[in-house]
């Protein structure tokens, strides 16, 4: 009797995914490679310092890096128009930085203060930023789909020409909410692209423990929905597919699967050492031959781009994570006297919650205090 | 000489007081839609859209397939928008698929996201028990939502106010619960279509006066409660007044404080579990509110604590019947 | 701009489902036809009963007929062997019957009568049986799933040479349980077949409205599962792919899902005229060319059944239903001081409740004077 | 000379404690399974699991996907099949997925079957905050449950007990959910491991003895009550008793009210919001069973009344810190 699987050596390679028949015609403009690198850079450097941050405590709660993902992150929110919308789990600083988030605010978030994107009230987990269409990380598993649904439902009844990215991890496709949401983008006909970051493991459960079709982008099928899967360390490929995938999206009006085959280089969070689950010999061989920061450089190396300039790539990405860092350590706490603020947002709540007082247990009357002053 | 505005107080059922809101507020304003299943051909399994999608058509009236999961987070992500979707929920016994995007997303977006973005969005319901639908499709859990910040909670006991307070929730900018009640649906009263009518959140309403006793309680439990406080007058002298709470969250404890300082003596009554339920919350308000004002300890009626059965004279011995709500009334009024 | 699908003339058609290919080579024993008639026409009656019994108020709450649906019922019952466990939606009445359970306890339920199969607890929507091994009719759309599952990995467990059979409807589909049930059965090979009864309605919603991938059986190809379509007016058919299926179950631990594709021909339920949503043409159509019970007598008759012998069937059946009736009506209601009986079954449980009086509401009272007595 | 049994006291945490009782249970009764998330290979989001997957494999400590409806719903069906699974739900803000099987199914299975079938299921699960962990992550709604007829609830405050009610929780023939919490699992404390240790279900204990106050709670609350004890006695000259609920379904109300007939004060404390939530009842119930005892009204304390914000100077106010306590118990000494 077996009625789980005995875990086996990781099933985990390196090679690329092979080839899988585009879902329509529509070629995207070739991707602007130095500037996919910078982002990149961008990203890792401002990851390395936030788990230094950690380490330091001035980050809190979970933290979970994107150290090996930033191909996957670039890739996707390039391949975006400036009025799509992108959604994502709490694995949110790559998705901020690479959609245009400033790294000031993504930092200042992440240290709680008052300067952050969401005001010191999300941390790590729910960085956002609606003016470059980035509409939050989230922290229950799989509870953005739904809410991306109805984002692209609402694009296409207030007659907007945009579409949804909505990006989630391999462990998330097992929740009921990938199905439900599916199917409404389905039937609705919505312009929404769902975007498996497929990393190989939902915490330590590897993807064939976890999904009885682990070729995650054939689930799409069971929407009559058209799904591929595209090689996540290769920016460019993580790009062409995204654009193409939401130009149709857009234009027809259809929504699909995208499976992007990435790896994390960290643990799940920065509490999460990474090894139990996994050898160090396989982290290894994606840190030397699949990290996609190296594999973009040497791209443009063959180009022709000089050391000077990678170098100027660096330093200029370097300077933004110092000054965010600096920017956060400025940034006042939130005063306690605004715990209240943004429990509602009706302009009639102060005076809808003027009666409540009376017999009020402490931590009411502590909001009614702040809430109706 | 000019025409006057003149009343028009119509007689309607509690399920035309609800659609006739629906209508106005779809009519005034179109960012609001509806979503839900068999809202539309359908008429809504309660027929309370009734013929509102043959007037506005499938996408103002967006009929859902089974997947409460999926549209009340469709309906979060449509108002994070900008939109305004009124999501009905066949029975509240059906949100509990739904709940993990009402409580931990509608009621944390706006908080969470530091005010970037708001949520405002109108989930409508009913609660109850009484026609042998057995335990999966008999409950009352609306106090578990008034236990969540961030979201606002009313639950309507009359047609007027169904149809206010459903106005009043879809011009909210936040999430709000409307709890309506199987057993209401059909419950008829004035309703004056001369006004708008909207009714605002978080004003308790004192629905009879009376001296002795202070019965308090929500939805079809106020009718019941009014039942009652007739009989307590008509066989017992006794002058109970009547508090429909209408919101949950936020409460108007002022109202009720006002009306128990007044009498002297309290109790709750919910058709729900007492238990840990809505009035435990009342209750223990009104003993911290009016201690020094009650003559005897707050009483509470709630349904019989067991999964709700199906048999006839089960079910009639598990519900909070009038005879309860009396015995209870009159235990609390030492008589 | 459309989000919604308008409707149109209903693409439910009375013509059978193309033969799929077989999941596996077992073959069944051939079916006892005239068992099987007998068991649709018990089935046909009482329902017809249960149908005037609500209309004289003897019966109350929901109550869903299986009218129609006869040979989706005795096909899937007669496939499995007495070891098996099956568990299904509300539409309860014909898979109690069908897997053995006498007409008095189920009609009793259906009185709400002491006798009653669930001891008048449950009613029309919760008839059980579990020395018959029909595990329930449940009320929340795709609940038992779940449950069902459950059951099959505990057959595992405990070593028993069993399978489950899970019914739902074809509207219960779009759930998230369907989705992640389906993927745990598949990932622990666990023996179960998910039957989906799709009669062309959840309420009054068409499958082609509901389902973006309205074949509903090749929904099992998301887990690679097997999935196939029968007719389920035929029950030889329904009783040859069930029996087939469950056996592969048993013996190879292989999931599966079978599409019963079959037609109501009364309403959801009692209180729904069931002609809003679709048209009395359509109705009748089936009513007249593939009724279940038309189409095995026909073949009987073929096979040189008698008037006689059709017509004793009708009798035994009807006098069975009869009897059903007069037992149920003679059947006491529950007794109120029974009420709080089987809220718990721990034998501890009235000691640990009998410290809970003091300051206990109404309801909770009552509970604990009954519980503790 | 006959070896006698020596009481085998052991320091440990309650994570340890938590494990222990589920080793134990695992050698006892070959029908206990634990299923969940991680709980394998990653011994656990919490560690709580720790080694027990080495120990007894794959089959008795089952890895589970993220489905939580999935395996809760599972649970319910090897229950009813004469298993006893023994679920972990990672944190109590995720089991709001699964909800549905939790108070539809498992609560119902007995009572809406006439006790043709049972469900002897166990569902641990942590609640709390305090770990900048955010709105979606630091909730606590046990009370939710314990207003579910069909479901038991307890909560556990030492390793002790956490030993002891997991190991009664698994033993029971009904469903129960076991509320662990995020900030104990590394508290420590003394476990009598030369016997069974089992705790009995529903029965509250005075933890301190006092003779002005009681501070009444569950889980985490209960050291906090502790700690303000210490403080009411050495700063002020208060002497306050401290009851540790322990089982909040069913609820040990005589040991309460008996604290509280004795020191005429009460102040009830929770981890969550106290609004509709698990003071509530407690306070309504001491208010009922001692009105004629209590000398002031009852108090309550829970997080202040917003999805819990990131930011550590934001958390550290909305927590219900022992400075708020105390405060809430001078105010109900009067003092
Ligand atoms: C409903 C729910 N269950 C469990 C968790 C705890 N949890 C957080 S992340 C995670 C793993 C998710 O893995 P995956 O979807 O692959 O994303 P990745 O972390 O690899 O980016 C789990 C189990 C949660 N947040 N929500
Ligand atoms: C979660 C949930 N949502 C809604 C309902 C109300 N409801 C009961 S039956 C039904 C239709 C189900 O249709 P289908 O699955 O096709 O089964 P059928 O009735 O056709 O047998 C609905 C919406 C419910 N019981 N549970
Ligand atoms: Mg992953
Ligand atoms: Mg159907």
């Amino acid at each position: 009797m077996a009625t789980t699987r005995r875990r086996t050596s990781s099933s985990r390679s390196t090679r690329r995914p092979e080839a899988i028949p585009p879902g329509s015609a529509h070629v995207a403009e070739p991707l602007d490679l130095r500037g996919a690198l910078r982002d990149m850079t961008l990203i890792r450097l401002f990851e390395q310092e936030a788990e230094r941050q950690y380490k330091r405590a001035r980050i809190g709660g979970y933290c979970h890096l994107a150290i090996g993902q930033e191909a996957a992150n670039v890739g996707v929110a390039r391949g975006l128009q400036p009025q799509d919308k992108l959604l994502s789990s709490y694995r949110s600083h790559g998705f901020a930085l690479a959609r245009g988030t400033a790294p000031t605010g993504a930092m200042a978030e992440l240290f709680g203060r008052e300067d952050g994107v969401a005001v010191g009230r999300g941390g790590s987990m729910h960085l956002l930023d609606p003016e470059h269409g980035y509409f939050g990380g989230w922290g229950i598993v799989a509870g953005q789909l739904p809410i991306a649904t109805g984002m692209a439902l609402a694009g296409v009844k207030q007659g907007e020409n945009l579409a949804v990215l909505c990006e989630l991890g391999d462990g998330a496709i097992n929740m009921g909410a990938w199905h439900e949401s599916l199917n409404l983008a389905a039937i609705w006909n919505l312009p929404i692209v769902f975007a498996v970051f497929n990393n190989g493991y939902g915490m330590g459960t590897t993807v064939d423990q976890a999904s009885a079709e682990p070729e995650l982008y054939k689930r799409a099928a069971a929407f009559r929905m058209h799904g591929e899967r595209v090689d996540g360390q290769d920016v460019e490929a993580v790009y062409e597919a995204t654009a193409r995938l939401m130009t149709r999206a857009r234009e027809e009006r259809k929504p699909a699967v995208l499976e992007v085959m990435t790896y994390r280089l960290r643990g799940h969070s920065v509490a999460d050492a990474g090894t139990a689950y996994r050898t160090k010999e396989e982290i290894a061989e994606w840190a030397d031959k699949r990290d996609p920061i190296a594999l973009v450089t040497e791209r443009l190396v063959a180009d022709g781009i000089t050391t000077e300039e990678l170098d100027a790539i660096t330093a200029e990405t370097q300077a933004l994570v110092d000054e965010a860092v600096a920017f956060a350590e400025a940034s006042p706490m939130p005063d306690v006297s605004t715990l209240a603020d943004f429990v509602y947002g009706d302009p009639n709540t102060a005076e809808q919650f003027s009666r409540m007082a009376p017999g009020s247990p402490a931590g009411e009357e502590q909001l009614l205090a702040q809430l109706v002053a | 000489m000019a025409a006057e505005a003149v009343p028009a107080i119509e007689t309607m059922t509690y399920r035309e007081a609800l659609r006739l809101a629906m209508r106005e507020e779809l009519e005034r304003d179109p960012s609001v839609f509806l979503m839900g299943e068999e809202i539309g051909v359908f008429q809504g399994s309660y027929k309370v859209t009734g013929d509102l999608f043959e007037q506005f058509g499938p996408e103002r009236v967006m009929e859902t397939p089974i997947s409460e999961e999926g549209f009340v987070g469709a309906a979060v992500g449509a108002a994070m928008s900008g939109l305004r979707p009124v999501v009905e929920i066949m029975t509240l016994n059906f949100i509990v698929v739904a709940m993990d995007q009402v409580v931990n997303h509608a009621a944390k977006v706006r908080y969470m996201f530091g005010n970037k973005v708001g949520c405002p969005m109108v989930i409508r319901t009913p609660n109850g028990a009484g026609n042998q639908l057995t335990a999966q499709h008999s409950q009352s859990f609306e106090g578990w939502f008034a236990n969540v910040p961030g979201l606002k909670v009313v639950a309507p006991a009359t047609p007027s106010d169904a149809r206010g307070l459903l106005k009043a929730a879809i011009r909210d900018d936040d999430p709000v619960l409307v709890i309506e009640n199987l057993q209401l649906y059909k419950a008829k009263g004035e309703v004056d279509t001369s006004v708008d009518g909207a009714v605002e959140i978080g004003k308790a309403k004192v629905v009879r006066e009376g001296t002795d006793i202070s019965l308090v309680g929500h939805s079809f439990a106020v009718t019941r409660a009014l039942h009652v406080a007739e009989k307590l007058q008509a066989d017992h002298g006794i002058s109970a007044e009547v508090v429909d709470l209408r919101s949950l969250r936020p409460l108007d404890m002022e109202t009720v404080a006002a009306s128990v300082s007044k009498t002297n003596r309290a109790l709750c009554v919910e058709e729900g579990w007492a238990s840990y339920g809505v009035t435990a919350e009342i209750a223990s308000r009104i003993s911290l509110a009016c201690f020094d004002d009650l003559d005897a300890p707050v009483g509470r009626v709630g349904m019989a604590e067991v999964p709700m059965p199906y048999a006839k004279s089960l079910e009639d011995a598990a519900l909070p019947h009038e005879d309860k709500i009396l015995a209870a009334a009159l235990e609390v009024c030492g008589a």
